[in-house]
């Protein structure tokens, strides 16, 4: 099951990043949501730097099929030429639900490297909570939160899936 | 109009050449108001925040007497910044160097030793933390560093009943949803500021595949649009439904919210605000907004919400500069709605949104393709509109210069002009 | 056994990330020793580039207790706001001691983001010599040993626990 | 299997970054060649960015012999002092051949380190494609093609072996 | 000679001001020809490859009729970049802010809503892309911002003979293999430029390991050279076997390519290029090519195969620049011969070969020993030659200053007094 | 003390300007005695290690009949390092361009092919190595590039005394413990050459946690202080004991080794170190120095063990600089306390201490308070101890200007009235 779950998320993150986006669409579950909340800087240390309201992205899968209609036309401008992005996902920490469906809090850490060529390659960084349950034998993936290791990214780091 | 009376383009070099971004710290940042935050950022006495002017990092807190303080975040001592965090709430800024202690107003309040280590002639008033000029308009906190600039209502001219119209629309006020947030992006920070102040001219062309995607709704339809500038160097654009077939009012607001508030508001105001499907523009130098009611944006997001984001721009050398961004949202509407107003704003311009990308690869662009020998021969193009006609007078009557033209460069002219003369470039 | 050593070192890194201090001093042996050495360039590439007695940190649990009282502090100036870290742990290489304790040589590479906001993240890679013990039953830190890919880091590299 | 080929690989890199290439040399199939095409941006995103002549890098086994004898001479100025690399290999991707001979394409992602002290780390990433047959018992690696995240990457970023 | 008539060296601040890197851009790179691409990367009507002169972007074309362009690759508009890749082929370039388009040959061909947007008396013709003069040598494609500047051949004096005997050897003509490919290294183009001008000296040190190696084969026998250089900057270094045992002839090509090429070839050229080991040199300011045969590079490269590369310098900042690298082979030759001179040309002087990495090295090390204070009181030695024997005159005769040294600095002066010129630092 | 014969503040340009930095290491670091490297780094024939002087990279060696030299990295051919590690042991330096070979003393020794290549009149005593002046003390190497500037004991004035307390305790002198670190932390190098000078005001909140932690030991007791200045710039502050009952050592020594030290010492240095618990300065422009001896570290580290370290402050830029560290113990003292020694300045003062960390953070708050137009209108403040009473006389008497406050900024003055004099900004 580890293997599988890990086997999942790097399978994934192929798809990413050989822009097999209808495939990667594949692995989500419909309710699917993708959340990017902005980190600011706080006094008190325990306090999660993690805004609950502020976020860089919030997307749908349904709004995320938009995203890639677009790539694939001629106009997305910002995909002419296409970026070269690359996920490096380790530390996986899985923990089962234990409800009466089948489903894994997966915590991991990520470093995606983006290249506009022949722009030098941009790297940012990201702790991932992913919630993946199964459903008709094959795991989905139903959620991903994204806590991303900077409070001003450029666009480049924002311009990725995490 | 004549190109003639207008200022020529701003010289290549003013994009790459770090002595002009210096000049322009102290030329245009250091004489112009500022926006620094909206006072629904520190709605409690003690609530702060901290910003940039330009090159200089300050605290925008408010005090005592419900008063707003702008001020330089450095120690009177050593420069030490007093406050390192985003935002919070205090009653106290305490230098981590050596412990001077600033009030929420700025004063200096405490020296640690300060009769046995200063003598008893030390005189602390001297050395609170340095205040900007500050002055409040609908919410919004400016500052400037300037002591001879004029106030504020007069620095904005004309360009005051535009900020009313879009600022002073809804009875109860707007504020700020959630807060702030920062992006660093490449380019030089005017071209930013000119695509703001009236570029209606790249959107079928740069946002093309928002329209492919059925995003605009109604905006898709037939539009007119006109431009207002002020010499001052603040410019707006307007751009409205032609079409007789769809219902006078402001897209995207709950009805009650909405219909309220066109009824209390002025009649040229109702007029200026109704049938339009955006408005955007430039605060001089460096204050963006915007406004419109995107109609789809995925399964969870269908149907006009409206939404309206601000942004400043923060240079951070030459090629590169800061973009702040803020969403407003009518204080009275439901919390459902401000939450919807605000998934819409991300997802069209997000930092992150596909929309905002667009442009952000086209100031990349230009920040590639400036040059440097032949570039400086190459000055931009400003006559988008020079020698063409105008359309009919738009429906409402507002101050300022009007341009009847949808599509034009006239703001971007009045931008370049203001900036020029500012940097000392013209007569 | 390779499972458990990878979780326990997954395990670790996410309590110093998440600022878990007392629960990580508790997956320390009472020896444990926190070493640094300073690598210097020399001009025989036989030679360890590691100074056998140059050390940017020598640390010892006792020590790291005084270290997190100190974070807990509010005059800890430098942890204010605390500094967002993020481990990355790869190339395990476990080496059972073969000795009548049960103790590994476990070798892996990591590299550490370390972001005090608003500032830019800033990354640091190292490769790490861990030696893991088991006592009671339970798997226990005994040392470190971190060799770091920089002569002259700087002051953010060093401000992390590797 | 899956872990006998991560730890191959794993064991591959450390050879490297501590230098014993003798012994990494003993990991490579006779027929084994090294190849990094170079990345070139195109305009079609269908079309990959890897040009199919243009090559930083094409190394048989027997040049690289010789590369490593360069090495152990005391002329050679650029490796001296020694640079210190350092792998970081994740997102394993392993599929059997399935033919008569055990062969399996093994798909990585590989960030390295190099710092040339006292100057500052450089960091490069890519994506690794090998191919690994089992010859008398033994993995050996046949072939490595090398997708590397920059179309105009600095000297230190190509002075590595990924 | 002597040292008196020749230019004293570069201050070492020329190698670290940033303010003298701007000027060389304007002085050195926008008044010279530089190299931009073959013909043969562009064999196409619509083929283009993008490129850079010095600081300028450029796109490089073939248009209709068979013509070359070089033009400024910025948008007339606001000046983004029009074209955004490598390479390519199109009948427009299209810009993504605002939709201009223009031809391959630079012209503006369209702009939306030209007609109601500009007004009639618009006139396109005033805002093509900016062009470069060009021309065209052997397939190679040079071009200038400077429209004073002395044509081509002019430029090039006396060089242009050595320039015929480089490429114009084989009747068939040269093209590119491949493409050109690019990697940034550290240390000032001003070094990178002086060691291929005429640095012969540093062989026996810098790349001791290739001879320990066996890989330069013959060219480890008993050889001879001499340097030739022209006073527009132009410099020329051949090595040639003095070994009477070893066959008159041009290493590592196909037999019967090079005999025919050859017994077609100007005699003076022929007994230039005949027993020639090494000839490399630099088209001022930032052209360097290299031609050799190397002799081993594995079992899988085993015997003598020639290649042809040329580089191009551009610099990015004071203390880094761009290297671009071209490998190119008779057109004649046999695909299998092409696929190993590229083979050959990457182990010995590609971006990741140890040979290269012996040079690099040495540039990285003169720019971490610049210095500051005492570096700037060490100015560098050009003595290498001044006052030491010639040898018997060369085997062949050309025209320019032949210096009958092997190792001399006399080019490295001659690029240093050229470029002083051209910065107006000398009378 | 008025603080109108004070210099003014440091203007914060003088933080943010590249010029400043450019002026700085010429009329700075290029006219001062810098130091270097201590003799027992060096102790056998043929050692080096590589410093920095400033912006100058050297090589300081011991040379043949115990000689010390000082000399730039750089080739006197083209300028190539002609070492490119930390530390080592060499007969002779072999640079790796061309092969000039220079001896451990900077001579050139050999040029491949001098006779021929170079002709006979070529003449290598012109082309050693640049050397520096060269000066030690109590095993300090110091250097200078200044030909005209007075010895080291002139321009260390009436410091010298300290020095002599401070490395001459010891009768079989002290060595240093390892080598030589270095860090590189953000700030300009100014803020943290002042905080060494004297800055005892930043203990009790900067470091308030120290106390908080019992590491201070004593020292949080009854402390009375002392700062002393030269007006060449070198400033020291001494803070010891006032508590009766603590009797009158130097701690964290073995017993015996200071008991002999104290014995054989001055009278005056005696009194002068006794009871002593922490001695820190600047020996202008860049070399900080402090002694003192924490008491407890943790379970492996419990008892009082005495250090002393020195840094070496270079800038990189305006905004960073790098930070040399060395740990310096008695020669005589045994492994054991050595190895604690060093253990205890690891954990109080190392580069990744975190005591350490509070200063670094200020240093980096301070350069993230500059700004740019409200910062230049903000100079800081230097006021301390102005005005305010001092205390009693020392218990020791010695040489140069002393203040008689523990907390004050009349070090700070003194450094800053220096750096403007050297930087031509006062008459
Ligand atoms: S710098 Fe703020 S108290 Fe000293
Ligand atoms: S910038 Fe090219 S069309 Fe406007
Ligand atoms: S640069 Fe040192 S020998 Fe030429
Ligand atoms: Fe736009
Ligand atoms: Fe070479
Ligand atoms: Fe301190």
């Amino acid at each position: 099951m580890r293997a599988e779950i890990e086997d999942f998320l790097v399978h994934e993150a192929d798809l990413l990043d050989s822009g097999r986006y209808a495939d990667w669409l594949d692995l989500l579950h419909e309710d699917f949501l993708y959340r990017v909340p902005v980190p600011l800087a706080r006094e008190d240390p325990t306090q999660s730097p993690y805004d609950d309201v502020l976020e860089f992205a919030n997307e749908s899968k349904s709004f995320l099929e938009m995203r890639f209609r677009r790539i694939a036309s001629d106009f997305a401008w910002a995909e002419r030429p296409a970026a070269m992005v690359r996920h490096f996902v380790s530390n996986f920490r899985i923990t089962p639900e234990g409800g009466d469906v089948e489903a894994y809090a997966v915590r991991t850490n990520v470093m995606v490297v983006r290249a506009r060529l022949p722009e030098v390659p941009v790297i940012a960084t990201a702790g991932r909570h992913d919630r993946i349950v199964r459903q008709d034998g094959v795991l989905l993936l139903a959620s991903r939160v994204v806590h991303l290791d900077a409070e001003v990214p450029t666009e480049s780091q924002l311009g990725v899936i995490f | 109009m004549s190109i003639a009376s207008e200022p020529t383009a701003v010289p290549r070099s003013f994009y790459r050449d770090p002595a002009v971004l210096e000049r322009e710290l102290g030329e245009v940042f250091g004489r112009s108001w500022l926006f620094v935050a909206h006072e629904s950022e520190i709605p409690q006495v003690g609530d702060y925040v901290t910003r940039s002017m330009g090159g200089d990092p300050v605290i925008v807190s408010r005090t005592q007497g419900d008063g707003v303080r702008v001020m330089l975040n450095s120690c009177t001592h050593r420069g030490t910044q007093v406050c390192k965090v985003s935002h919070g709430n205090t009653t106290t800024f305490r230098c981590g160097y050596h412990g001077w202690v600033f009030g929420t107003d700025g004063d200096l309040k405490g020296v640690p030793g300060r009769r046995a280590l200063y003598g008893p002639d030390f005189d602390l008033s001297r050395l609170g933390l340095r205040q900007a000029r500050t002055e409040v308009l609908h919410g919004l906190i400016f500052a400037t560093w300037d002591p001879d600039a004029p106030d504020l209502m007069t620095s904005l001219g004309e360009f005051g009943w535009y900020l009313d119209a879009f600022f002073g629309l809804f009875p109860g006020g707007m504020e700020v949803y959630g807060g702030m947030h920062r992006v660093n992006v490449r380019g030089n920070w005017k071209i930013h500021a000119e695509n703001f102040s009236g570029d209606g001219y790249h959107l079928q062309v740069a946002h093309r595949t928002m329209f492919e995607l059925g995003v605009m709704g109604d905006q898709a339809g037939a539009v007119e649009g006109f431009v207002v500038n002020d010499p001052n160097g603040h410019c707006l654009r307007s751009q409205y439904l032609a079409d007789e077939g769809v219902p006078a009012t402001v897209f995207g607001y709950e009805d009650e919210l909405i219909e309220k508030a066109l009824a209390a508001a002025d009649p040229e105001v109702r007029r200026f605000r109704e049938k339009t499907t955006v408005i955007h523009g430039l605060v001089y130098p460096n204050l963006l907004l915007i406004t419109t009611a995107p109609r789809y944006f995925g399964t969870d997001a269908d149907g006009s919400v409206a939404f309206t984001q601000l942004r400043v721009l923060t240079p951070i050398d030459q090629h590169h500069h800061e973009v702040a961004y803020w969403s407003l949202v009518p204080r009275d509407a439901s919390p459902e709605w401000k939450a919807k107003s605000y998934l819409y704003v991300t997802r069209q311009h997000g930092a992150a949104s596909y929309f905002e990308a667009d442009d952000l690869e086209n100031f990349r662009r230009i920040d590639a393709g400036l040059g440097a020998v032949a570039g400086a021969r190459t000055p931009y193009n400003y006559e988008l509109g020079v020698g063409a006609a105008e359309s009919g007078p738009p429906p409402w009557r507002g101050p300022g210069r009007i341009v009847r033209q949808d599509f034009t460069e006239a703001n971007q002219r009045t931008f370049v002009g203001r900036y020029l003369e500012q940097m000392g470039e013209r007569a």
